[in-house]
Formats: C-alpha cells, structure tokens, sequence
C-alpha cells in the first residue's frame, strides 16, 4: 500500500515538473555582454516566461519613468502599450529593439542607458501589459494608487496585424 | 544510581551551555555593550530580567532534582502531606505572580523613559528603507535640498537625534543595538523614535525585518562624532561633488554620466540626478559599499562594480558592461567624490 | 434480547434508549453544525473588525462618496426575514415528525433560497465600488461574498435534504438533518443583519 | 479512596443489572465476531481511501506529519551548514530564503498541529471509551485534505517555487508587488489546506469529548490529556478563522487585485500583522498545550499516583487557552503602537507564565510525592521540564517591551521558541510516541536505543539552541542567509552547527528505533506501564471497535480507581456501527446513534477540494467551477446507502 502511495506522489510530481517549473527561477547573474547586436526575429526574450523577470521588468518600468510617456499602459505622449496595437512589431525582438534603439516620433534609445538584462526585463513586462504571456507569469496589481485593471485580470490581447508566428 | 548519574550529566551540560554562552558582552554591536542613553537603560532592564529568571531557574531545578532523589516515606500517601503539597504549589504560584507584577512594573518604567528624549532634539533624520539600503535624509540643514547619505548615519555626541522612519518598498526595521532597539519603516507610514549616542565611535546598524534576498546584507554605519565634528561634516556633505582632478577621473565621469550608472543615481554638481540608488555625491568618503557588505577600498569596488549580483545576488544594481580602462577610470572617480 | 449479562459485570443496558440520534444539543450533531457555525461566525467576526480597522484609517468612506444603492440588500433583507418562517415550519414539523410538512415547508424553503440567490446577483450589480478599485470597495465585495458562498452551500444542502425527504422515506436521522438545516439557516439570517448594516449603512452613519 | 459509581440510571430506558452469571465465553465471542464484522476496516486500494476509523486514521497522520517532521529537519540541517561559518557560500539567498520559509511554514502547519491533532485522534476516542470519533468521514476527508496541502508544498519545493517570504509572509514583501509568480500564493493557500484540516479535526474533537464519554466520565474525571486536546480545539476553532482571513486577503491582493494590504489605496499592511498574530500567538499554544496534557499522562503512570492538583491542572489549561488570545501584540512590539498599549500586552504576555508555572509546580509536587520510574518517556518529560522551563523564562524577558525592542527578530528569539516548542512540544511528544507506542503497535520500543536518543537529543538541542540567545545579544538578526567575519557570530554558529549534527543523529535513531520496534520489538501486552487510563484497559493495539462493551468510569484515574465489579455498558447494535452518546456535564447516556461505514467519497472530496484550492492560485474561476464536483462529492458522502434508509 505504501509502495503505491509513493507511485502516485512520484506522479504527481514528474507532472508538475512537466508543467514548466522555470518560471519561478530567478536568474541573477543576467546577460552582461555588451554586443547587444540583435538578429531581428532571431532572439527570445529570455524572462518571458518568468514571473521574476516580469515582475522586475514592473519595477524598473516606473522606476525610469516609462509611465512619464506611456502612462500605466494607457499611453499619453507615447503610444498606449496595452492594446494589440504594435507598431513596431510585437516579437521579442522587436520590443527589444524598440527600447534599446528607440523609434522616431520620441521613443528615445535606451540601449546606453540601461543595461541589457533590463531592457529584456522591460521588453518582457511591456508584453504582459496586453496580457499577452501565460496567466502564472503576469503580474498583478501594484502597491500604489490604483490606475486600471491588474495586468494579470486583462482579457488578453493578441497583437494585431502582426505577421503570424511572429510570437513563436 | 542512575539517576544521579543523569542529574550529574543534566548539570554539565547546562554547565557546559552556559559557559559557551557567556563568551563575552563585546562585540561590534551587543546588546549589553550600550553606547547611549535607551540601550544604557535597556541593558540594566536586561540585567534585571536575567537575575531574577536565572535564580528562578536554579530554584526550580533544585527542587526538581530534590524530588526525584529524595527519600520516599511511608507518609507521602497521607492527606495531610497532599495539602502540604497544595500548599506548596499555591505560595509558589503566589510568588510568582508578584515577581510577574514585579517585572512588568520594572519594564513599564523603563518602557516610559523611552518614549522621548529628555530634551529637545538636535536634528531629525529621515531613515527612508529601500530593498536593499538604507537613506539618511537630513531635512533641516536647509530649506529647500536634503542632504543624503545612504547607509551611512552620522550624529552628534551626547544630542538626542529624532529618527523619522518611512519605507519606499517593503517593511524594514532600523536597528542600532549598541543605542537602542528596533523600529520597523512600514511603507505608508511615519512613525518616530530617537537614538543618543553618548561615546564616539561607528556603531553598526541592522535591518531586523526580513525584505527579501538580501535581508542579510542591509546594514549601515552610524558614526558618533562631536557637534563640531559632525557641524562639518554635515556642511560638506551639502557641497556638490569634487571635480575630476587629472585625466583618468575625468574619463571616469564621462563613461560614468554615458554609462547605465547614471540612469539610477545621482551625483550632485554633473547631470546624474536619479533616485533610484543610492547618491554618490560623496560616495568616497564613505566606510563601505553596498550597504555595509563591503569596506569602501579600491579593490571591493572593482569587485562590486564588475559583478554585483555575486556581492549581492539579487540586487537591483546591474553588471554594467564597460571595458576594465573605463571601469578603472569610473572607481577613479567614484574615489574622488570624498 | 441482544445484549448480554458479562461475567462479572454489572452493565448498563442501554438498548433502551432512543436511537438514530437525538434533536438539539443531546445529539451529536448539533454539536458538530454548531462548531462550523462558530467557526464561520469567528470569520464573519474577523472580516467586520477588518472593515471597521479599515475604515478608521482613513477619512473619506466610500472614497467615490456615493452610497450604495439600499434597494435590492433590503428586498434581500426583507426576504430572509421572511424565509424563516418556512424554515421555522420545516424545523417544528421535523421534531415531531410530521413527513408532509417537512416536505412542502422544505421545498418553500429552497424556492426561497434561490430566490435570494437570484436577488443576491442583482445586489451585486448594485454596488458601488468594484472589488479592485480600493480598500473599501474589496471590503465590501469579501463580506457579500462571504456570506453569498454560506447563503449558497445552505440553499445546495436544502436542495439535497428535500430531495432525499420526497424520495425517501424520512426517518429519525433524517429528521435530525432537517432540523440542524433549519438551525443552519438561523445563523445564515442572523448574520445577514449585521452584513447588511455594516455594508450598506456604515457608509452613511460613519 | 474515591466514590464508587456516581452515575445515576434516571433514564428509563436503562436498567442497571446485577451481576450476570452467564455463559459469558462464547456469547462474547459471538459478540466479538459481530463487531469486527461491523466496525472493519475496508481492504484493497479503495478501502485504503475509504477508511473512517479513528486508529487508522490517526497513524496515518502521525505518520504523515512525522515525516514532514524529518523534511523539516533536513532543511534544518541545510540553513545550519550554510550558516556554520561565515560569508558561506553553499547556499544562496533566493534557495535560503525557500529553506527557511519552507522549514517553519512546514514545522507549524505541517507537523506541529497535525501531529498533535494525530495524537488527539487517536487516543482521544480511547480515552473516552468511545468506539471511534464523532464524525468519522469528516475525519478522513481532513486527513486527505491535510495530505495534499502537504504534498503541493514539497512539490514546489523541489521546482524552486516555494514560498521565500518567511512563514509569517509578511504583505508588502509577499503582496504581488514584491513577490511576482506563485511562490507567495502556495504558502498562502496551505494555510488554507491545512486550516480545513485543522478546523475539522477540532470539531471533532469537541464533539467526541463533549458527547461520547464512558458514562460516568463526569467534567472531573476526563484525563488531563484529553482535557488538553479540548482546549487545544477550542483555541483551534477561536484562532484559525484569523490566519485564515489574512491568507484570503493576501491570496485575493494577489490573484484579484484588492487593496486589503494597499495603503496606498485604503488598506494597511499592518492588518496582516494583526490578523496573523491573533492567530498566531494561540497557535504556539495549540501546539504546546496537548504537550503539556501528555506530561500529566506520563508523569501520572510514572509517578504511580493521581497528579497533585488535578483542578489546578484543568483550569490553567483553560486559563491558557484564554490568555492566548489576548497576547498577540507582543509580537509587533516594534512596529511603534501606540506605548500604553503594549504595556498592556506586556502585563498580559507577562501573566500567561503564571498558568504554564502552575503546571510545572504541580508536576514537580507529582514527582516529589510519588515515586518516579525513570522510563524513556519519564526521561523526555523531566528532559522538557529542564529546557521548557528555561524557554518559559526567556518567554518573560520577551513580554517586557524595552528588552523585546533589542532582542525581537534576532537569534534570542529563535533560540526561545525552539526551547519552547522543540522542549516544551516536541520533548513531550516524542516522550508521548514512547508512551503510547506499545498501545498502537502492541510492542515496546527498544528501551536502551530510547535512553540514547534521548541524551543526543537533549545535549544536541541544548547545544544548537543555547547558543543562539548570546548570538541574539551579540546583534544576530533572523533570517539572514550569510553574516560577515568581523560580526564575530562565527564561533557560536559554527558551535550550534555540531550541535545540530548530534541533534539529527538523536532524531534518526528515535526514527530508527520506531521502524525496528514496529516489527521486531517485545511485544507489550495490554498494559505495560500499569496507566490510569482508559486506553490500558483494551487491547494492544486496539480492537476495531475499541472496547467490547465501553466500560464505565468511576474515578479520575479511570483504571486505577476501578473496582472488582465495574459495570460496562450493554445494549448497543453490534450489527451496525452504533455508539453512544451520552451528556455534556455528566456523561450520562442520552441517546444511541449510528455511525456511516466506510466510503470512498470523503476522499473525493478532498480531492476535489484540492484541486480547487489550487486551481484557485491561477485562477478565480477555479473558485465557481471547482465548486460543482465538491457539491457532487459532499453530496455522495451525505447521501444515505439504501440499507440504511430501509432500516
């Protein structure tokens, strides 16, 4: 009987490792090379899938005053950055880009002023505000004055317009 | 026989305990080592506390240890001795209750000469908490700039200091052992205590409140220096930054204002004006680096600059990626700014 | 006869006593329904003291400054006032056990039941704060909650009580069930008093 | 020396007999046989599941939560390597913090209640003289319940998402601000696995102790162990309701975005600390008081007398289960409430030594007036006088709120709560497991390997923990993953370190003593130590059905003070699962009822419970599905079987 206890634990966790444990990893080491040289298309934002990663992406977003264009999401001077609309291209890279090179119209680069590992933390907490990455990944609210829905109870947005499989 | 014998061991090593125990009340920062007036007056608290629960202690094992080996009599089974016995437990239990009366008595004095200073303060600090460092801000030097010193304290000998404590992130608590207990910085609120040192010196301070990963490296110095002392150094503290005195720092600083760096702090006098870490204004005539972790020479902050998340994993300060002559020229700088 | 006289024993027979259990707190399970009410009573209890610590932090209370509509938690009100009536009937007729009143009285009281559910989701509608807009509005939304969830595993356990009572035929143990039921909705009443003052009047009289 | 039988036949559905002279042999056989045939325990693996019996289920969870003991203490182990030296490098914050975390939240939710709910399920029953516990499926349903939560922590333990915010999980650092993913929201949902278990069992338990004792088990006749159990369910029923609604609150700021915690939008992060240390504070006094009810127990059939001051006794028991509550802010000393307050709260923390001494004076009184057997479990009990005691005081110097404001959140707590709850629970305990061993295996655990593993882990515990008060002194803040060289802690840690090393080989041969005793260890016979109570009047282990006819008590020592023609009670249904239920004050019989026979749906009930609970940490809708297979599965579990309806 307790032979067949131990199975079914042993189960039970072999399942949960499959269901993707990674996401509460918490990677402090970073990517610190300086050649931020990125192939369009190619890379994958690395804390995508990694509540940690989001949630210091949260952080670092209102601590550099990305709220001082975009507001919470809503947009204001910039453009609104939870809605399925992306200008620029919604795949990592491009989001990646977007940040580290800036866009025309006001997007300033930031490539030079924050260091890689944060403008994937970042590129990674912008694509959670549509709530476009797994449920157990967005963040929730934040412990300040309320201003829309936590990102986490979102109905998810999928970007539109954006050539298929540009996620993958 | 046996046991005897295990009394005799149940003594030795509570013997052995105690005198492993009583190492010594030195140390950078004991309880029992006070260096102002709350924690002078808690320590003879402690004192108190620890006499009275020691002869207790004694007392009750000597009992115990009487009646397990005492000899056993024919008339242990009498009604007589069960009242003795109920006797007995009822005026122990009476004198406990008023060593209890007693103690609070003691704690409630001592807990109301701590409530405020004898007289008016010196300065107030405002102890801001931050994952993972501390933020002294003196607001009273002058009307409209604060001067900041981030994990570094510094106070007059022999004033009482008021200490405003407030918290950007999670719950912290400030804690100076050697001049009083803790107060916990709990994010939307103010609340207020004091500290007086009175025997100069650099006390180390600690935050007592879990915080996350690196609850274990969030301390501070506090420096205990007379009024004159301390006079000047709070008006150098107000001044700018250094310049860079010969080529390399000057290199130091251009890599540093174009660099990540300044996106996060602030040196005041050159275009680095964030508050996301710490100030650096005068970064160089600081002890230590990243909050108490590290003394504050050349070679940690070539360790501390190149991988902070081996220093302190999990902080929020990134590995800056720069060439070693731009890093070299940057702690050239940073050195500078005394 | 079962029992038996054992060797050097005197016994106690108690082959005499009633079985299948006893009514109120001489059977086993009032106690048990009493210890869940206590306990849910402490939570109710728990989450009122949070309201009130809540409510004195801060000055404006609700902080839109609109109060929440009265109409539909006092038809709410209103009906579980009434509601025991039927439950009264039900608990009465099943000590002494009486089979048809038990049934019909059971069944007005489950009509009951999900009429207050139904009424329950329009009060919802009504209020005037959503749970993420503020401390107020979370408080609100955990004390309705809370009691919809006791008002719902009630209504589920009449539905099942009733449907046992009209399939089969009711005994004493059944009888029990259906009055520690009744009991259970006395306390699900009771609290609503309080839940409705503090909800829809704190907000007016504080 | 006591008055023989008080109990009073009024009712008219009993008669009292004389004497039967009988052919009792072969009536009591076929009564027997009866018996066992109505009160089996199921085979197979749905049986396994379907179990309702009160022994079973007891092992189970003493087994169960002995084992999360030995998780614990290996995490133990860990945070004491890592912390040995100085600036070690074993183990790193985000890993430590999970350890630590994990290491209290399992020893307090996981281990201490269950294990003493473990012990109050199984002998409470005994104790009593009932066939098994009120509400049995309930039973089993907590037992699964308790078992999944556990499981769902060990999980995430081993796939790096355990909680890291401390067992306490203190909002904002465990708010979804501080702590993104699910680490902080597996910690709260536990408590809410562990509460439905915990809360259960106290139900049970008072409704076993207040309705289903020996006739003639008056107020004053139920052992002090069980009296303890009924406090300890009480405080239960009072205290967890509290954690409860904390956890809520943290898990829906959480998952739903409310404010509870949000100051800046209403709440208050200093709610938490209230709420949690309202439970909190009781919390450590659940644990400890069925400890102190297993020191009566032991002190009472070593000393070979009634326990001086039985009165005494019970009312600090109840003093304590009162006091508990009105102490909580003790542990928020620093948080800058408002001075007279917390002077209050010291005078009260103060106040509650009084009952705990009252206790150790009436022990010691026991001991000096009978004559001590120096037994392993006698040895446990006097080895947690010395350190509970010293626990105890260390409690005092707590209470006064200057020296608190030194010493809170520093190594000089850690040390007094492990003498408290390591001494004063754990000590007792594992004196109680020698105890009441032979009556759940039927043998004696191995009397010498006892003696050994006690003085390793009484010098091992004295070692770890004796240190850590001057660590506090020196300025030794918890939960610190790593300390310099210069704060010169190094010495004493590493000194601590040896002394866990001695401390876990204590443990491993009290856990290897265990696993031989229950194969190979002397058989023991009904009654081995000559107890008083009535547990050591049947069988070891226990028949099915506990008693053949459950006996009649006449005096507080029920055995002791029997008399050569003690009346039992006849008359109950051997052909169903029939018990007696008698009243509240003085245990006379009221009324018979049937207890439900064993059934597969109370574990699938916990099943389904499960999955909502943690289908409710990804998802509110798991709240408003999940609810429908728990209706379907309560519904089965309360659903008459046929037979029943027909009879």
């Amino acid at each position: 009987m307790i032979g067949r206890r131990y199975r079914f634990i042993l189960v039970a966790v072999v399942a949960a490792l499959l269901g993707g444990c990674e996401r509460e990893a918490r990677s402090f080491k970073g990517r610190t090379s300086a050649n931020a040289s990125k192939e369009p298309g190619v890379s994958r934002n690395p804390y995508a899938g990694n509540a940690w990663g989001v949630g210091q992406g949260k952080r670092l977003y209102t601590l550099y005053n990305c709220v001082g264009c975009h507001a919470n999401g809503g947009g204001g001077m910039g453009p609104a950055l939870m809605d399925d609309r992306w200008i620029y291209g919604s795949d990592d890279a491009s989001v990646f880009e977007t940040i580290a090179r800036g866009r025309p119209n006001g997007m300033p680069a930031f490539g030079s002023r924050i260091t890689e590992s944060q403008i994937w933390m970042l590129a990674a907490y912008v694509e959670s505000m549509s709530g476009r990455l797994p449920m157990d990944v967005l963040p929730s609210r934040a412990d300040h004055m309320r201003y829309s829905t936590p990102e986490n109870s979102r109905r998810a947005r999928p970007p539109q317009g954006a050539p298929k499989g540009a996620d993958e | 026989m046996g046991r005897r014998r295990a009394l005799w061991a149940c003594c030795a090593v509570m013997a052995a305990a105690a005198s492993a125990a009583s190492a010594g009340c030195a140390g950078p920062h004991h309880v029992f080592d006070p260096a102002g007036g709350p924690a002078r007056d808690i320590a003879a608290l402690g004192r108190l506390l620890f006499a009275v629960c020691t002869v207790i202690y004694l007392l009750v094992i000597a009992v115990l240890a009487w009646a397990l080996v005492r000899r056993r009599t024919e008339a242990d089974g009498s009604v007589e001795t069960g009242r003795r016995l109920t006797r007995a437990i009822a005026a122990a239990t009476i004198a406990s209750t008023m060593t209890i009366v007693g103690l609070t008595a003691a704690s409630a004095v001592t807990g109301h000469g701590l409530t405020s200073p004898m007289g008016p303060a010196a300065i107030t600090v405002d102890v801001v908490g931050h994952q993972w460092w501390w933020d002294f801000q003196f607001r009273d030097v002058s009307p409209d700039e604060f001067v900041s010193s981030p994990n570094e304290l510094h106070v007059p000998l022999g004033q009482p200091v008021m200490i405003k404590t407030m918290s950007r992130d999670v719950i912290h608590s400030f804690w100076v052992p050697n001049l009083h207990g803790k107060r916990d910085l709990i994010p939307g609120q103010v609340t207020n205590t004091w500290i007086q040192a009175d025997r100069p010196g650099v006390y180390r301070g600690l935050c007592a409140e879990f915080c996350g990963h690196e609850h274990a490296k969030m301390a501070f110095e506090v420096v205990v220096e007379t009024p004159q002392k301390f006079k000047a150094w709070i008006d150098h503290q107000r001044e700018s930054a250094s310049e860079p005195a010969d080529y390399q720092e000057r290199r130091g600083r251009d890599v540093f204002l174009g660099s990540p760096c300044a996106t996060c702090h602030t040196i005041r006098g050159t275009t680095a004006a964030s508050r996301v870490g710490p100030d650096l204004t005068h970064v160089g005539s600081r002890m230590t680096l990243a909050a108490g972790t590290l003394p504050n020479t050349r070679p940690h902050l070539a360790t501390w600059l190149g991988d902070p998340q081996s220093v302190k994993p999990g902080t929020l300060m990134p590995a800056v990626p720069m060439s070693d002559a731009d890093r070299g020229a940057v702690i050239a700088y940073l050195r500078r700014l005394q | 006869m079962r029992q038996q006289a054992v060797a050097g024993h005197r016994s106690i027979d108690v082959s005499g006593l009633p079985d299948q259990g006893a009514f109120g707190p001489s059977g086993l399970i009032w106690w048990g329904t009493v210890g869940y009410m206590v306990i849910e009573g402490s939570m109710f209890v728990m989450t009122l003291i949070t309201y009130f610590y809540l409510r004195l932090k801060v000055d404006a209370w609700p902080p839109s400054l609109s109060n929440p509509d009265l109409f539909w938690g006092t038809v709410n009100l209103a009906l579980l006032l009434v509601s025991v009536i039927p439950n009264h009937i039900a608990k009465v007729a099943a000590e002494a056990g009486d089979p048809w009143r038990v049934r019909w009285s059971m069944l007005l009281c489950v009509v009951f039941g999900v009429v207050l559910l139904i009424i329950r989701w329009f009060e919802f509608g009504s209020l005037n704060a959503r749970w993420d807009d503020n401390a107020y509005g979370s408080m609100v939304w955990c004390l309705m909650v809370l009691h919809t969830m006791h008002l719902l595993t009630d209504v589920g356990d009449t539905t099942v009580l009733t449907a046992l009572a009209m399939s089969q035929p009711l005994d004493k143990r059944r009888y029990v069930d259906v009055s520690e039921n009744g009991l259970y909705w006395y306390f699900i009443v009771a609290w609503w008093v309080p839940v409705y003052l503090t909800v829809y009047f704190a907000p007016r009289w504080l | 020396m006591m008055p023989p039988l008080t109990f009073d036949p009024r009712r008219s559905g009993i008669h009292s007999r004389a004497r039967g002279n009988g052919p009792a042999a072969d009536g009591t056989a076929a009564e027997r046989a009866a018996l066992e045939k109505t009160w089996h325990v199921p085979e197979g693996i749905l049986g396994w599941f379907s179990v309702v019996d009160h022994r079973t289920i007891g092992r189970r969870y003493l087994v169960t939560a002995l084992g999360f003991f030995l998780v614990a203490g290996i995490l133990a182990v860990l945070m004491r390597l890592q912390l040995a030296v100085p600036d070690n490098q074993l183990i790193g914050p985000d890993r430590y913090n999970q350890i630590f975390t994990v290491h209290g939240t399992i020893m307090m939710f996981l281990f201490a209640v269950p294990v003493m709910e473990a012990m109050g399920i199984y002998l409470v029953p005994l104790m009593v003289g009932a066939r098994n516990i009120a509400f049995p499926r309930l039973n089993t349903f907590s037992y699964f319940v308790y078992l999944f939560g556990g499981l769902m922590l060990l999980i995430v333990l081993l796939l790096n998402s355990a909680p890291d915010v401390g067992w306490f999980s203190y909002p904002p650092l465990a708010g979804p601000d501080y702590t993104p993913g699910k680490r902080a929201d597996f910690w709260a949902q536990l408590i809410t696995f562990t509460e439905v278990a915990a809360l259960a069992v106290a139900v049970e338990i008072v409704a076993t102790v207040f309705k289903m004792r020996a006739p003639g088990m008056t107020l004053d006749r139920i052992p002090l162990f069980v009296w303890a159990m009924l406090v300890t369910a009480f405080m239960i029923i009072f205290a967890m309701p509290a954690v409860v609604t904390a956890s809520s609150f943290l898990l829906m700021d959480r998952l739903v975005g409310t404010h509870f915690y949000n100051p800046a939008e209403g709440g208050d992060a200093l709610l938490y600390q209230h709420l949690f240390w309202f439970f909190g504070h009781p919390e450590v006094y659940i644990i400890f008081v069925p400890a102190l009810g297993m020191v009566s127990s032991i002190v009472t059939t070593f000393t070979g007398r009634p326990i001086v001051g039985y009165t005494a006794m019970v009312l600090s028991l109840v003093a304590t289960g009162f006091l508990g509550f009105g102490l909580w802010v003790h542990h928020m000393f620093a948080t800058g409430l408002p001075q007279l307050g917390l002077t209050y709260f010291t005078a009260a923390s103060m106040t509650i030594a009084i009952p705990s001494g009252i206790q150790i004076f009436c022990w010691i009184a026991s001991i000096w007036r009978g004559t001590p057997r120096f037994t392993p479990p006698m040895l446990f009990v006097l080895g947690f006088i010395a350190i509970f005691v010293l626990g105890g005081l260390t409690g005092v110097t707590l209470a006064s709120v200057p020296f608190n404001l030194q010493v809170h959140d520093t190594y000089y707590v850690v040390a007094h709560f492990h003498y408290v709850l390591l001494g004063g629970a754990v000590f007792p305990l594992v004196g109680g497991i020698h105890y009441w061993f032979p009556k759940i295996t039927g043998r004696l655990m191995d009397e010498g390997l006892a003696r050994l593993s006690f003085w390793l882990l009484f010098i091992g515990f004295n070692i770890t923990f004796f240190p850590m008060h001057q660590l506090g002194l020196m300025g030794m803040p918890r939960r610190v993953y790593t300390y310099p060289a210069a704060s010169g802690w190094g010495p004493l840690n590493l000194l601590s370190t040896l002394g866990a090393g001695l401390l876990a080989i204590g443990g491993l041969l009290f856990v290897w003593n265990l696993a031989r005793s229950v194969r190979s260890g002397a058989v023991a016979g009904d009654d081995p130590w000559g107890g008083d109570t009535l547990e050591w009047g049947t069988s070891s282990p226990p028949p099915v059905y506990n008693f053949l006819h459950p006996p009649v008590v006449e005096g507080p020592n029920a055995l002791w003070d029997r008399s050569a023609d003690a009346p039992v009670v006849t008359g109950l249904r051997t052909d169903c699962r029939e018990v007696l239920i008698t009243d509240v004050v003085d245990a006379t019989p009221n009324n018979r009822y049937e207890f439900p026979e064993p059934s597969i749906w109370p574990f699938l009930a916990a099943v389904a419970t499960s999955a909502m609970f943690v289908g409710s940490i990804f998802t509110a809708w798991a709240v408003p599905i999940g609810i429908v297979p728990i209706a379907i599965a309560v519904t089965g579990w309360f659903w008459p079987k046929r037979k029943e309806a027909a009879a």
